[in-house]
């Protein structure tokens, strides 16, 4: 297929979606179709491009010098693009359910679209600028969705969201600078395209940079102690939380410091240097902390998020092994932990959706009343908890066994640190689930009869993400294969 | 393909059964579970009979969880003797529930994870490496979690909790090994005699025996060994009784068993003999041992009394594991079939008690015995059982160990131990036989009492033919434990 | 040191003149000396450039019956500038201080700091 | 071709003319000629440009009889002519932009004048930039700052006035510095037109006489520009000047008048004194330090705000210490991006300018942002501009304030000790400008029953198409920079 194409499914969202506020709906339905079609022919563009993938660059526009906005679909690029088009179309069925009840819609539906497209274009981006960029893009276009419900918390919370973000790509910007400047070339080319010595001014400077740029990008992805925009914005609807702050945004900060450690500066130009060292430290602190924050919080959607806090961190620390194999741990968990949370907050979100409850204590016994659910819930906290047989396990184990094999001695604490927030992992998921299928001896039924299981737009995406959990788990050798070659720069 | 029907039958089916009974919303009819439930076991029974005579030792690989590790089956020796154990114990409480839970609320799910259970314990035994075995034990974990917290009170809930965590935290911690053991090994399918790669492992000595340790530690959780022990009393007491019967005989021995499956099979007895790590292990066994029975002889409630003998009873079996010399080992093995049968056997003369007679607690038992002689019979036999007298199991296995721990030259504990193992016998004897005792020979003062007390509450047969199995059993395997010991004879000599 | 002084003491002067008026001008508080201080500056300012313009005994550059020799004149460029800057200074002053009177005409006072309090009260 | 050269010259008689002409005529034939008057120019100096740029050279232009050393000239080239087209559109573009509010906030009988200083501020900007003598260059400042004075005061009340006293005093204090600053010049070179003092400074740099008076002379000269052009310690006058004047002032001072000095200083840099002895002297660093301050200090003081207009003057405040900063680096790439800054910050700060009076319109002329929550609903194309003026200065890709920064950045990663302190201060001053800008953006879009009546797009289509016009030249900037920076590269090396 021709270079445009990737162009291209990067504007069909954004410019559709535009569509969506001015085109005069008659019926809800017809909207629905409108958007779920946006979406589903995009994902199966994507797909056809995955399938036979162009080789070549597709220039957009020069700015100054030899930057440039580039798109390319490396190996990395399938991987995240893949995963946020199989992803999306459930989401957007999801979200039409879940918004039924919920106000200005529409503008609601064209942001949502429009961040598929963003995303892709943060996936597809090919060199360093074009990231960036799309990166920014990414901020703008979600934070409408933050502020949607138009709270004053929801306010507050947006504007903690762009200060975070904004301020992260700041210094972001640093770091992509030096890539400019002293790179053999800007684009993402395996293995970087810095080394020790390119910058005359001494690597001491060049390391210190990197580190910056990691805390950059780590915001979206939620490094300590740059985490706390994520709880806040879980004041969004269900749809946003799980898609954006469980998938898309997030991902997208881990996959820039993917791009950054590994295509960017070089892993062989920072492993074994204080700035490894630094960064793998944030992210196994990142991961403890996430966890133990889960623990004590009380809020069912904000406990996902802290724990999604830590499970990112997974994949940072997987990153920051700085081995191949490492990244072939990140790349798993970056896949497996997008299925499990997304499901997990989806299931959060149905439970809010049918009963407006919000709060952990509220759930007694609703595994009774919402079995379906509540079924999946466990299913997907099982898979959180690492249970061997569903997708947690496969990629803690690649990432431990990383650990291990690259000899580092603080990735062996790293190890600790996984097991550890596995036990708090079991905590604070396992409560909720011994609350909703074991309610204290005489808890009474009657009060908890309004609770329902919802209708197949919400159950079908997560029986979906549910199968997809199993096999993940049981077979994940195509997968791993892939992300092997990846990790390996051979694809 | 026959090895993998064989092996696989008696997972799967128990598994499916008891799924399918926690998905029968619309039985009610109480007869009819109960007959389902009777099938499953003893189907499941058979087969596992089947597996124990007819499975020969060979890898059944399922298929592949990930490049390096398959899930794969291996009925040895060593799983074939826990298979025994689990079958005899798991079908016998398993009938002595159907008249002890008569009274209990939602009997379905019971009987469905106890089903599924059962099944998984099949996996558990015949597991052939070490990830197959941690998921089975993660699942066994899982599934007999609804059995501890089966009358939902809030302290069930919460022991029950305490012990979800605590052994996760147990599994996590031997996880750990996992990821190690699949760089310094050749594999982590389990061989007789460790797997440990020589060059590899040449200058990570150290780090590989902090390894062993953490995962030792890590599977002695459900073992009941000190400090991670404080599950096993706050929820074997809140479980209905049979469900304690088959936690503290099976579930427990299920650490007991990886812990046996880690250091024969995939360490070695030689990378740790002598080593830090086996003396650690065999001062935390020999100290819960002691602390173990101090702790039942100060207890007065029945159950909780019970769950501390289990402590202590099950740091025996990890003594003589820690010994590392055959003797010991093979002591190890026996206490571990004998202490199964017995422990079940006095859980459920405990229910029976409880459920008949609603007494929980010692001091209330004056005159049981005769009010339910052939329970508290069975309480007694099973007690001098657990005690050593001759010629019950206990007595053998004791002796084994003794004469390991002697033969074992290891510098304190050849003598240390057989000591501590004396003195915990005489403790063991003084909080079991006050049962029997009181409830004999209620003495003077029960006279004057009513006579209503004096009526007869025997339980009924579903409750007494069980009991008397594996009461009759203990004694069996105490009398004659050669056939025994020659099963397992060429296993400790191919592990040492 | 004292020789370079008294050898040109005209600049020395100009100099010490544009200090003060630059003092004046940014210390005093009434805006009236203020612009004193600003004329100050601006004549020290002239004076220096006349100076510079001066050549010990010339006349002005003022052609009378008919000598063109520029030897007998001073350099005329400096006096050209300091004409102009004259006109600039002239009409700056007279901005300065017709905003001066408005502003007194609306506050009353010359302190520009009374003024702006009285602003800051205005506002809320 | 030969006509071309002619037209700077013009459009400084013209627009001086003009200003002579429309002192005599009524309010609204004073806006036409002034209008005309400006599109003329930017003709004039399209013309200009396009000839420089064909031809690629500068091109001095002889004023009256006398050619150098005595007479005065003007020079330009590349960079010349292109400032002057630039200014001239966002000149025009401002007072379309405030044409309503210049009907509101003047008194007819002076809306004229406004019209004469207008034409004068042009005139005196176009001589800034074109003159090649320095007297000329600081006559015409002083016209400046009358100028510009008269803007801010032309709106009368009590803010208007206290702000043009104490921009005033300010530029008084700066162009009496600048002024004696040339006489120390003049008194070592013994010249006036910029190039031939070059030629003197270079021999005396050479010999290295009046070393000391030289750098006295840099320096007075640089401060007094520097204080005129609002860096950072001297802004004190700056909020209140641009918060309170009628809006179209408050554009054109912000992003003009400030800039005509600064334009003016680089040629001072670059043709007077010669670009290598400003990189020797110290100064620089003295720019640098305040440059950095400003960024930072300005913005913060920009959070504080609680009035939409002034944190906007404030935020100029920061843009200028950006603009000195790029001074202070001393490299021809950092004076490539001050340039581009000066462009990007004259585009985007009359954009803010005029969408902010946008919002205030259809918020009841409040400038608090309490009172502006749900403005960007009110009045669409306002909202609109303010985001995309917010973003731009934030440094959003697709927008100038992105190139600008990027330019910044690039030109300080060369440096061996000033990179550091420019990078973090880039972005530090990045986050609080993502604050401000963003904190009102997020509040213009939170829709409130709000009694003030919304402003439909069609009931003002100039505004609508004036901002469309500056969001447009903002893109542009941002996407297409490329030719620019060349332009501005070419430019600066003909300055030399």
């Amino acid at each position: 297929m021709s270079e445009v194409m990737l162009f291209i499914i990067v504007l069909i969202p954004v410019l559709w979606s535009i569509l969506i506020p001015m085109l005069p709906f008659k019926k809800r339905g017809h909207m629905m179709i409108f958007i779920e079609a946006i979406v589903l022919i995009n994902s199966i563009l994507v797909w056809l491009l995955l399938w036979n993938r162009p080789e070549g660059t597709f220039t957009l526009l020069r700015f100054t010098g030899h930057l440039s906005v580039t798109f390319r679909l490396d190996g990395m690029a399938c991987v995240f693009a893949g995963l946020v088009s199989v992803l999306w179309p459930l989401a957007t069925l999801y979200s039409f359910e879940y918004m039924k009840h919920e106000d200005h819609e529409k503008v609601f539906f064209m942001f949502y679209t429009m961040t598929y497209g963003v995303t892709l274009g943060i996936a597809m981006s090919g060199n360093i600028l074009t990231m960036y960029f799309f990166y920014e893009l990414l901020t703008l276009v979600t934070t409408p969705l933050v502020l949607h419900t138009l709270t004053r918390e929801a306010i507050l919370a947006s504007r903690t969201y762009l200060y975070y973000s904004l301020g992260g790509a700041a210094f972001a910007f640093i770091g992509m600078i030096f890539v400019v400047v002293y790179g053999n070339s800007i684009d993402f080319i395996y293995g970087g395209v810095l080394h020790a010595g390119s910058y005359p001014g001494g690597d001491q400077v060049l390391l210190l940079i990197y580190v910056l740029a990691f805390m950059g990008f780590g915001v979206k992805a939620a490094i300590c102690p740059f985490n706390s925009w994520l709880p806040k914005a879980g004041v969004a609807p269900t749809p946003v939380t799980a898609l954006l702050h469980a998938v898309a945004v997030v991902k997208s900060g881990a996959f820039a410091i993917i791009r950054l450690t590994y295509y960017s500066f070089g892993v062989d130009f920072l492993r074994g240097t204080w700035a490894q060292y630094v960064v793998m430290g944030i992210t196994m602190f990142t991961i403890i902390y996430g966890c133990s924050m889960a623990v004590k919080e009380r809020h069912l959607k904000r406990r996902l998020a802290y724990s999604t806090i830590s499970n990112l961190s997974y994949i940072l620390f997987g990153v920051t092994i700085m081995t191949p194999l490492g990244l072939v741990g990140a790349l798993a968990h970056l896949t497996a932990h997008a299925i499990m949370k997304i499901c997990s907050f989806f299931c959060a979100g149905a439970v809010i959706y049918k009963t407006g409850r919000n709060y952990i204590y509220e759930l007694d016994g609703f595994g009774r009343r919402m079995p379906k659910i509540f079924g999946i819930f466990t299913i997907s906290a099982f898979a959180l908890m690492g249970v061997p047989g569903l997708a947690g396990f496969i990629s803690k184990y690649y990432l431990a066994s990383a650990a291990v094999e690259s000899g580092n001695a603080l990735a062996y604490f790293g190890v600790g640190a996984i097991l550890i927030s596995a036990i708090l992992t079991a905590i604070y998921m396992q409560t909720i689930v011994v609350r909703a299928f074991f309610p204290q001896a005489g808890f009474d039924y009657h009060t908890i009869d309004d609770v329902r299981d919802p209708n197949w737009m919400m159950v079908l995406p997560l029986t979906l993400f549910c199968i997809g959990m199993l096999a993940y788990g049981v077979y994940s050798k195509p997968l791993i294969d892939l992300f092997t070659k990846i990790a390996y720069g051979a694809f | 393909m026959r090895e993998t029907i064989i092996a696989l039958l008696p997972i799967l089916l128990p598994v499916f059964m008891g799924t399918i009974l926690l998905f029968l919303k619309r039985l009610k009819e109480r007869k009819v579970i109960l007959f389902y439930t009777g099938t499953g076991l003893l189907l499941t029974g058979v087969l596992a009979w089947n597996v124990i005579l007819n499975a020969k030792d060979q890898q059944v690989t399922l298929f592949w969880l990930t490049e390096q590790i398959p899930v794969m089956l291996k009925p040895d020796v060593l799983g074939k003797v826990f298979l025994m154990v689990v079958t005899v114990v798991w079908i016998c409480t398993g009938f002595f529930s159907f008249s002890y839970m008569k009274h209990e609320k939602n009997e379905r799910r019971y009987y469905g994870f106890f089903l599924i259970t059962f099944g998984i314990l099949m996996g558990l035994g015949q597991s052939g490496n070490l990830v197959t075995m941690y998921a089975f034990f993660e699942f066994m974990t899982l599934a007999a979690f609804p059995l501890v917290i089966h009358n939902q009170s809030r302290e069930a809930v919460m022991a029950g909790l305490k012990y979800l965590i605590y052994s996760f935290f147990g599994a996590y911690m031997a996880l750990f090994g996992l990821f190690f053991l699949c760089r310094y090994a050749d594999t982590i399918t389990f061989t007789p005699g460790g797997t440990l790669n020589a060059e590899l492992i040449a200058d990570h000595g150290q780090m590989l025996l902090i390894i062993a340790g953490l995962m030792i530690l890590g599977f002695s959780v459900k073992a009941g060994m000190f400090p991670l022990h404080a599950w096993l009393p706050a929820a074997h007491p809140v479980a209905p009784a049979p469900a304690s019967a088959a936690l503290s005989g099976i579930i427990v021995k299920g650490g007991v068993f990886a812990i046996l499956r880690v250091i024969f099979y995939l360490f070695g007895a030689d990378f740790l003999r002598g080593t830090w790590v086996q003396t650690v292990f065999l001062v935390l066994s020999l100290l819960t041992v002691f602390m173990g029975s101090m702790l039942a002889f100060g207890e007065d409630i029945l159950k909780k009394r019970l769950a501390y003998s289990t402590v202590s009873q099950l740091s025996y079996i990890l003594f003589g594991i820690a010994l590392l010399e055959p003797t010991a080992v093979c002591g190890s093995l026996l206490h571990l079939m004998g202490h199964a049968l017995i422990k079940s056997t006095l859980f459920l003369c405990a229910g029976a008690v409880i459920c008949r007679s609603g007494f929980t607690r010692v001091s209330e038992l004056r005159g049981i015995g005769k009010r339910m002689p052939v329970t508290i019979w069975c309480f007694t036999i099973a007690s001098l059982g657990l005690i050593g007298i001759p010629p019950t199991s206990g007595f053998i296995s004791k002796w084994y160990l003794a004469t390991g721990a002697l033969d074992s030259g290891i510098a304190v504990f050849q003598y240390a131990g057989p000591v501590i193992l004396i003195i915990s016998a005489l403790l063991t004897a003084g909080y079991l036989l006050p049962v029997t005792l009181k409830g004999f020979f209620p003495g003077e003062l029960q006279q004057e009492a009513g006579h209503d007390t004096w009526k007869k509450c025997e339980g009924d047969r579903l409750m007494l033919i069980p009991l008397v199995i594996l009461t009759a059993l203990s004694v069996l395997l105490g009398m004659f434990p050669n056939s025994m010991l020659n099963y397992i004879d060429g296993m400790l000599s191919g592990i040492m | 040191m004292w020789n370079g002084i008294i050898g040109n003491f005209g600049e020395a002067v100009a100099v010490a003149l544009f200090v003060i008026g630059f003092a004046n001008l940014l210390l005093q508080k009434n805006l009236i000396k203020k612009i004193i201080g600003l004329n100050f500056m601006d004549t020290g300012t002239y004076l220096f450039l006349a100076e510079k313009g001066y050549i010990q005994g010339r006349i002005a550059p003022i052609i009378v019956d008919g000598v063109q020799d520029t030897s007998l004149y001073i350099n005329p460029i400096p006096s050209g500038l300091v004409l102009t800057g004259i006109v600039v200074s002239v009409s700056v002053t007279a901005l300065m201080l017709s905003l001066t009177i408005r502003l007194y005409q609306r506050y009353h006072t010359l302190n520009m700091d009374e003024i702006s309090t009285i602003l800051k009260k205005e506002e809320n | 071709m030969e006509m071309l050269r002619n037209f700077p010259c013009f459009s400084l008689i013209l627009s001086m003319g003009a200003a002579i002409v429309s002192s005599g005529l009524s309010g609204k034939l004073a806006r036409r000629l002034n209008t005309v008057l400006l599109m003329i120019i930017t003709l004039l100096s399209a013309g200009t440009l396009y000839l420089t740029f064909t031809t690629d050279t500068f091109y001095v232009y002889k004023m009256g009889r006398f050619s150098a050393p005595w007479g005065n000239e003007i020079r330009f080239g590349n960079l010349e002519a292109f400032m002057a087209l630039f200014f001239c559109i966002v000149m025009l573009l401002s007072i379309w932009g405030g044409k309503k509010h210049l009907k509101k906030e003047i008194s007819d009988f002076k809306e004229n004048l406004y019209y004469v200083l207008l034409n004068l501020l042009l005139s005196s900007l176009l001589a800034l930039i074109y003159t090649n003598d320095l007297f000329t260059a600081y006559v015409f400042v002083e016209i400046n700052t009358i100028a510009a004075c008269g803007l801010i005061m032309i709106r009368e009340n009590g803010h208007t006035l206290e702000a043009a006293t104490r921009y005033m005093l300010m530029s008084l204090i700066g162009s009496g510095l600048l002024l004696f600053g040339l006489c120390i010049l003049y008194d070592i070179t013994g010249h006036l037109l910029m190039s031939n003092i070059k030629e003197q400074v270079s021999i005396l740099t050479e010999t290295g006489e009046y070393q000391l008076p030289l750098t006295v002379a840099i320096l007075f000269i640089g401060v007094g520009l520097a204080v005129k052009s609002a860096l950072f310690p001297f802004h004190a006058w700056l909020p209140d000047a641009y918060g309170y004047s009628t809006v179209s002032s408050a554009a054109i001072l912000s992003s003009l008048v400030s800039k005509g000095y600064i334009f003016l200083l680089i040629k001072v840099f670059y043709r007077v004194i010669g670009f290598e002895v400003i990189r020797q002297s110290e100064f620089i660093n003295v720019l640098f330090i305040f440059g950095l301050t400003g960024m930072i200090f300005g913005s913060l003081s920009a959070i504080q705000e609680n009035d939409i207009r002034r944190m906007i003057a404030f935020s100029s405040v920061a843009q200028i210490g950006y603009i000195y900063m790029g001074f202070g680096l001393g490299t021809e790439i950092g004076m490539v991006a001050s340039v581009y800054h000066i462009l990007s910050h004259a585009a985007t700060k009359s954009m803010l300018f005029i969408a902010a009076v946008g919002l205030t319109d259809v918020s009841g002329q409040s400038k608090k942002f309490i009172d502006l929550t749900g403005a960007g609903y009110r009045n669409v194309a306002a909202g609109l501009t303010f985001t995309v003026g917010s973003l731009s200065m934030v440094g959003v890709p697709l927008f100038s304030g992105f190139i600008s920064k990027i330019l910044f950045a690039q030109a300080c990663v060369g440096h061996a000790y000033k990179m550091l302190p420019t990078l973090i201060c880039l972005a530090i001053s990045t986050i609080l400008n993502a604050i401000y800008f963003m904190k009102t953006v997020v509040r213009i879009y939170t829709p409130v029953k709000s009694e003030y009546a919304s402003l439909p797009w069609k009931k003002d289509i100039g505004y609508g198409v004036v901002c469309i016009l500056f969001i447009v030249m903002n893109v542009l900037l941002g996407m297409n920079s490329e030719p620019i920076v060349e332009l501005i590269r070419s430019g600066i090396q003909m300055f030399g």
